[in-house]
């Protein structure tokens, strides 16, 4: 059975769900503290939370830590990388992903639940979802207002919108650059995505359209 | 400290205090820390039945929700320093509760947080309001830990000020319990968390006295940063250490700081303690020992350990890049003694700390409550100004920004009657607050009992029976006559209230000195209800689709005294709307059972607001109209439209349920009457043929949402 | 007149200060010998005004700064009409 | 030898700043006529360094700036052993 680490660091705290999520999908995880050895695992989940408290600036102190340099070659040896909320403020602030993680066009937090359309569904975390495909997941986040310098050179994967997979402004919770939601490198191993896949991954939670990223990226390791 | 009480001392002591031993008594003695004028009434609550493991007496109550699982609960007011510093003081006030349901060996999975302020006109009760909404979502976020339920209210009498309640649960099994105190000596005492510093000296001292005018500038000392980075560090190093097994007793550090905690941890069971106080890691210079004997300084946690374990315990603190340091031991003498360096500072017996004598203030009954005549008022203004009241209107501004999400437990999320987290696969566990200052006010005793019926309403609403409860009691000063009264009416309206439904407290929280320049606030007592649902039975208050039926459960009288309405028209007086313990009880086992058989579609109890708003809720939450004929409710006597929409009777509930059901519920409700039906986009409130108003959802779903208007954004 | 100023506004000394201690860390961490780092708020702003120090000082008070832990500190430099 | 450096870190031009629009509005709602509002982060660090312009020249770029969205300025004054 794949494992995957899900990596925590301190202020970590979506760790605990998303371990279950992933098992839930049929994989194996491990919480992984930031200075343990990543070795021995099929690919890592950079969980949501407030790693250093969001300090300076989301996902800025952490991307600076030892771990991400054995995260950049576990990347170039194709194996998955998913980062999600902070995990994705993580990847971009370490130059995995292109773009920035801004403060929400209304500078607070926001925890909603959000419809996304699936704009790429050959990256290794989406190959569960048909292209277009309309999903419900929950946001909670400050700064998740994506920029990028040319958003035609990367790879949306998703896009807020509305329930009828509408992209339009009043889709768009946080400011984001074409209401982009979650993106990935040039090859789809690495994607970060700001809405939480784990918070909607149980029918009692209002959706199981989550566990399909997980399901996704457990599929592309045993391709 | 009162005159008679430094009489006590010295001669307890057979000497003067010197200057750090009096700076601890004082934080001991002091209302917050020792209970002193509560504690002889707090004794008639009931605290005890199958349901609890722990009750009152230690840092956080322990409720049984089933073989395996305990769950952790506790309450704290952090009125004051809010008051003064609204983003540091709520945020700390959720550190504070947070370590307290931590220090039983729980992990935290959910917070409460029933605030209250002065009206949004004046800019500085928007101030508090927009600052302690951040400090709490910003702790809160930071760590962890989702805020899933609360209140907000708004009331002229708390202009300039604000009650900041934060209730927080935990979850653990039955055997993690660990307890606060020592039951053997020799014990390293050690200090874990951020460093000492002069933030928040006298903190216990400043809750224990009313606010003066000038507040802000002088009492600056007794506020702290919050810190919920290194929060976060310790509720995981705490549970990790405690997993080795190795950790004798655990206590956070509070209010009167590492002389409470560690005089309690020791003096409970006879024991004794030394404190090397020249160790504590000190952030400021030139500290002394009596600052660092009482500093309330935030983020701070004492674990008493065997010497050969200290090692195996230090290691998990030092994987977090936690400070901590051994300050002490536990000795068999009972006494407390402090060392700065190689100075003696202190040397107490330690039962003139832990053993406060109580103090029974002189109490005066006053009656306010007198029926006065509901004037003439035109119902669709009347609707209109109580749906627009900031009382009445979403508080999704306030939720959006609190992570009630995380740790994916959140199956009922905020804006309903009750929150409900997922426990196991079948059972969820349902939590609520409720707090009626404005009956309170006017009627001491039925005001209590109404918080409580009206979270067990709430609770029955989504088909949770209830499990416990727990209070927080936010009063003026126990030293004027009216205050005491109210506060000796609401404990027994609380205990009879409880002892109504076979109900016990498992902890809760005195707040008294709720003054600013001299004028007290109204008796607050908010009530937080746990309780326990089938995940399948669960049930939420939205109309589910065009034709179902509508009926009322319960009978309607004239009680708006108190009510919204009387608020928003300025009408005093009034009579308060009046527990009947057994109709409540009634009405109550007939929704949960109509919820089990799958009679209902939607339920949701009658409260602020009456009968209007609630139909004006279930309608708005789900995007359906209705239809009704208010002359069908069930009354008591005659009734006015406006009084029959906006009276705020208790023991009242609103269902929606197929057709077919109709006879199977009858059956149910002794009190029970169809009044309309779900229908179209528009409210409709007729009184037998007369149409008395009419609104579009599209209308009242703007003035429902207008809360970021009144902040001017 | 219009005016330009710049206001920053720090926590009062003795106040813990996580963020700080957090960056500070962070900078050590990558090498650097740092002995003390602050982050206080820092405001640039235009503005007109007829009385440009009192509504300065007044902003601060009411909304930039929180008397109870913050000191403030201003500079206004005149831009002309 | 010791150095005290003032580090600010502003938004590239033509990226929106919604803290910023915040604050000005509510500095508006009190009634100042505020044109342009900025609020870029600010470091004051004190620090040892044989090459202090080549370190806080390197610290902003590494981390207390994110060249995406940042430029940023500093100040550097030695202090003395
Ligand atoms: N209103 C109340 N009802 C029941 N128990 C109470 C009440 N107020 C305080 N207690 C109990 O008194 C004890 C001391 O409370 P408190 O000083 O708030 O604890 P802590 O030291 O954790 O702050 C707690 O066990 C608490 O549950
Ligand atoms: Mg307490």
């Amino acid at each position: 059975m794949p494992k995957f680490a899900v990596l925590v660091f301190p202020g970590t705290n979506c760790d605990f769900e998303t371990v279950s999520a992933i098992k839930k999908a049929g994989g194996n995880a491990e919480r992984v503290w930031y200075k343990q050895s990543l070795k021995d695992f099929d690919g890592v989940v950079i969980p949501g939370g407030f790693s250093y408290a969001d300090y300076l600036r989301a996902g800025a102190i952490s991307a600076r830590a030892e771990i991400m340099e054995e995260i950049k070659e576990i990347a170039k040896e194709g194996k998955p990388i998913l980062g999600i909320c902070n995990g994705f403020q993580i990847l971009t602030e370490s130059g995995l992903l292109p773009g920035a993680l801004r403060p929400n066009k209304i500078p607070r937090f926001l925890c909603k639940w959000v419809y996304l359309k699936v704009s790429d569904n050959q990256t290794a975390f989406t190959r569960f979802y048909s292209e277009g495909e309309v999903i419900r997941m929950p946001i909670a986040h400050a700064e998740g207002n994506y920029y990028v310098n040319d958003p035609n050179k990367i790879r949306i994967a998703f896009q807020y919108s509305d329930a009828n997979g509408e992209i339009s402004e009043e889709a768009n919770p946080n400011g984001s650059i074409l209401n982009i939601a979650g993106i990935s490198n040039e090859k789809g191993n690495v994607l970060g995505m700001m809405p939480h896949p784990e918070r909607a991954s149980d029918r009692w939670l209002g959706s199981e359209d989550g566990l399909r990223v997980f399901k996704s990226m457990i599929e592309y390791v045993k391709r | 400290m009162f005159p008679h009480e430094e009489k006590i001392i010295k001669e307890k002591l057979g000497r003067e205090p010197n200057e750090v031993e009096k700076a601890m008594i004082e934080v001991m003695w002091s209302e917050h820390a020792s209970y002193k004028s509560s504690r002889t009434w707090l004794k008639l609550l009931p605290t005890k039945n199958e349901h609890v493991i722990l009750g009152p007496g230690e840092d956080a109550g322990v409720i049984k929700f089933d073989e395996n699982t305990a769950i952790v609960v506790g309450f704290e007011s952090h009125n004051h320093p809010s008051a003064v510093e609204p983003y540091g003081g709520a945020a700390t006030g959720i550190g504070g509760i947070v370590r307290d349901i931590l220090c039983m060996g729980a992990r935290p999975i959910a917070l409460l947080d029933p605030i209250r302020f002065g009206p949004l006109k004046k800019e500085r009760n928007r101030y508090l309001f927009e600052y302690v909404v951040k400090g709490i979502a910003d702790y809160g976020n930071r760590i962890g830990v989702p805020t899933v339920g609360g209140e907000v209210e708004f009331d002229e009498s708390l202009d300039n000020y604000t009650l900041v309640n934060v209730a927080c649960v935990g979850i653990m099994k039955p055997e993690e319990l660990i307890h606060s105190y020592v039951e053997e000596s020799g014990l390293l005492l050690v200090l874990v968390g951020n460093k000492t510093g002069r933030d928040g000296i006298h903190g216990v001292t400043f809750a224990s006295e009313e606010l003066s005018e000038n507040a802000e500038e002088e009492d600056r000392s007794a506020v702290q940063i919050p810190d919920p980075f290194t929060e976060k560090l310790l509720i995981e190093a705490t549970l990790e250490a405690l997993a080795t097994k190795k950790v004798k007793a655990l206590k956070d550090l509070g209010g009167g700081g590492l002389t409470c905690a560690s005089s309690e941890m020791a003096g409970k069971k006879g024991f004794g303690a030394i404190i090397y106080a020249h160790k504590v890691p000190q952030r400021e210079p030139n500290m002394n020992a009596m600052e660092v004997m009482i500093s309330e300084s935030q983020e701070r946690m004492l674990f008493a350990v065997e010497k050969e374990d200290l090692e195996e315990v230090v290691k998990i603190f030092d994987k977090y890049d936690l400070d901590w340091t051994v300050v002490g031991e536990i000795i068999d003498e009972p006494r407390f003694i402090v060392y700065w360096g190689e100075e003696k500072v202190a040397d107490l017996p330690i039962s003139i700390l832990t053993e406060v004598p109580t103090i029974i203030w002189e109490s005066k009954p006053y009656k306010l409550e007198k029926d006065v005549e509901t004037p003439e008022i035109e119902v669709k203004d009347a609707l209109i100004k109580v749906l627009s009241s900031p009382n009445i209107i979403s508080k999704e501004w306030v939720y959006r920004q609190y992570d009630h999400e995380v740790q994916g437990r959140s199956v009922l999320k905020p804006g309903l009657d009750a929150a409900v987290l997922k426990i196991n696969d079948k059972y969820g566990l349902a939590l609520v607050s409720d707090g009626n200052p404005s009956y309170s006010f006017l009627n001491p005793y039925h005001g209590a009992m109404a918080c409580v019926v009206e979270t067990l309403r709430n609770l029955a609403s989504v088909g949770a029976k209830p499990l416990a409860l727990v209070d927080n009691l936010n009063f003026a000063s126990p030293e004027r006559p009216e205050i005491y009264w109210q506060f000796i009416e609401t404990i027994k309206g609380l205990s009879d209230a409880a002892k109504a439904f076979d109900l016990a407290y498992v902890s809760g929280n005195v707040s008294f000195y709720n003054e600013v320049n001299g004028k007290p606030i109204k008796p607050t007592p908010v009530v937080v209800a746990f309780g326990k649902v089938k995940l399948e039975n669960l049930t939420t208050m939205n109309f589910k689709s065009e034709g179902e039926l509508i009926g009322i459960v319960g009978v309607t009288k004239k009680e708006l005294g108190g009510s919204e309405l009387y608020r928003v028209f300025g009408i005093e007086g009034g009579i308060a709307p009046k527990v009947e313990l057994e109709r409540e009880k009634k009405n109550i086992e007939g929704i949960l059972k109509a919820i089990e058989r799958k009679l209902v579609k939607a339920v949701h109890d009658i409260s602020k607001g009456g009968l209007a708003i609630a139909l004006a809720e279930m309608s708005l939450s789900s995007s359906l109209g209705f239809e009704v004929d208010i002359s069908k409710v069930p009354v008591e006597m005659k009734l006015s439209a406006i009084e029959r929409l906006f009276s705020e009777s208790q023991a009242r509930f609103i269902i929606s349920f197929d057709r077919e059901n109709l006879e199977k519920l009858e059956r149910l409700f002794d009190e029970f009457s169809v009044i309309g039906e779900v229908k179209g986009k528009e409210m409709v409130f007729k009184e037998n043929e007369k149409e008395l108003v009419r609104i579009s959802l599209e209308e009242a779903n703007e003035i429902f949402n207008s809360l970021p208007k009144l902040l001017g954004e | 007149m219009k005016y330009k100023a710049k206001i920053i506004v720090k926590l009062k000394e003795g106040l813990n200060d996580p963020e700080g201690r957090v960056i500070e860390k962070a900078l050590k961490n990558l090498g650097y010998k740092i002995e003390e780092l602050k982050v206080p708020k820092y405001f640039e702003l235009v503005f007109e005004s007829k009385n440009p120090e009192k509504e300065v000082e007044e902003m601060c008070k009411r909304l930039l700064a929180n008397p109870v832990i913050h000191v403030y500190e201003y500079e206004i430099e005149p831009l002309g009409e």
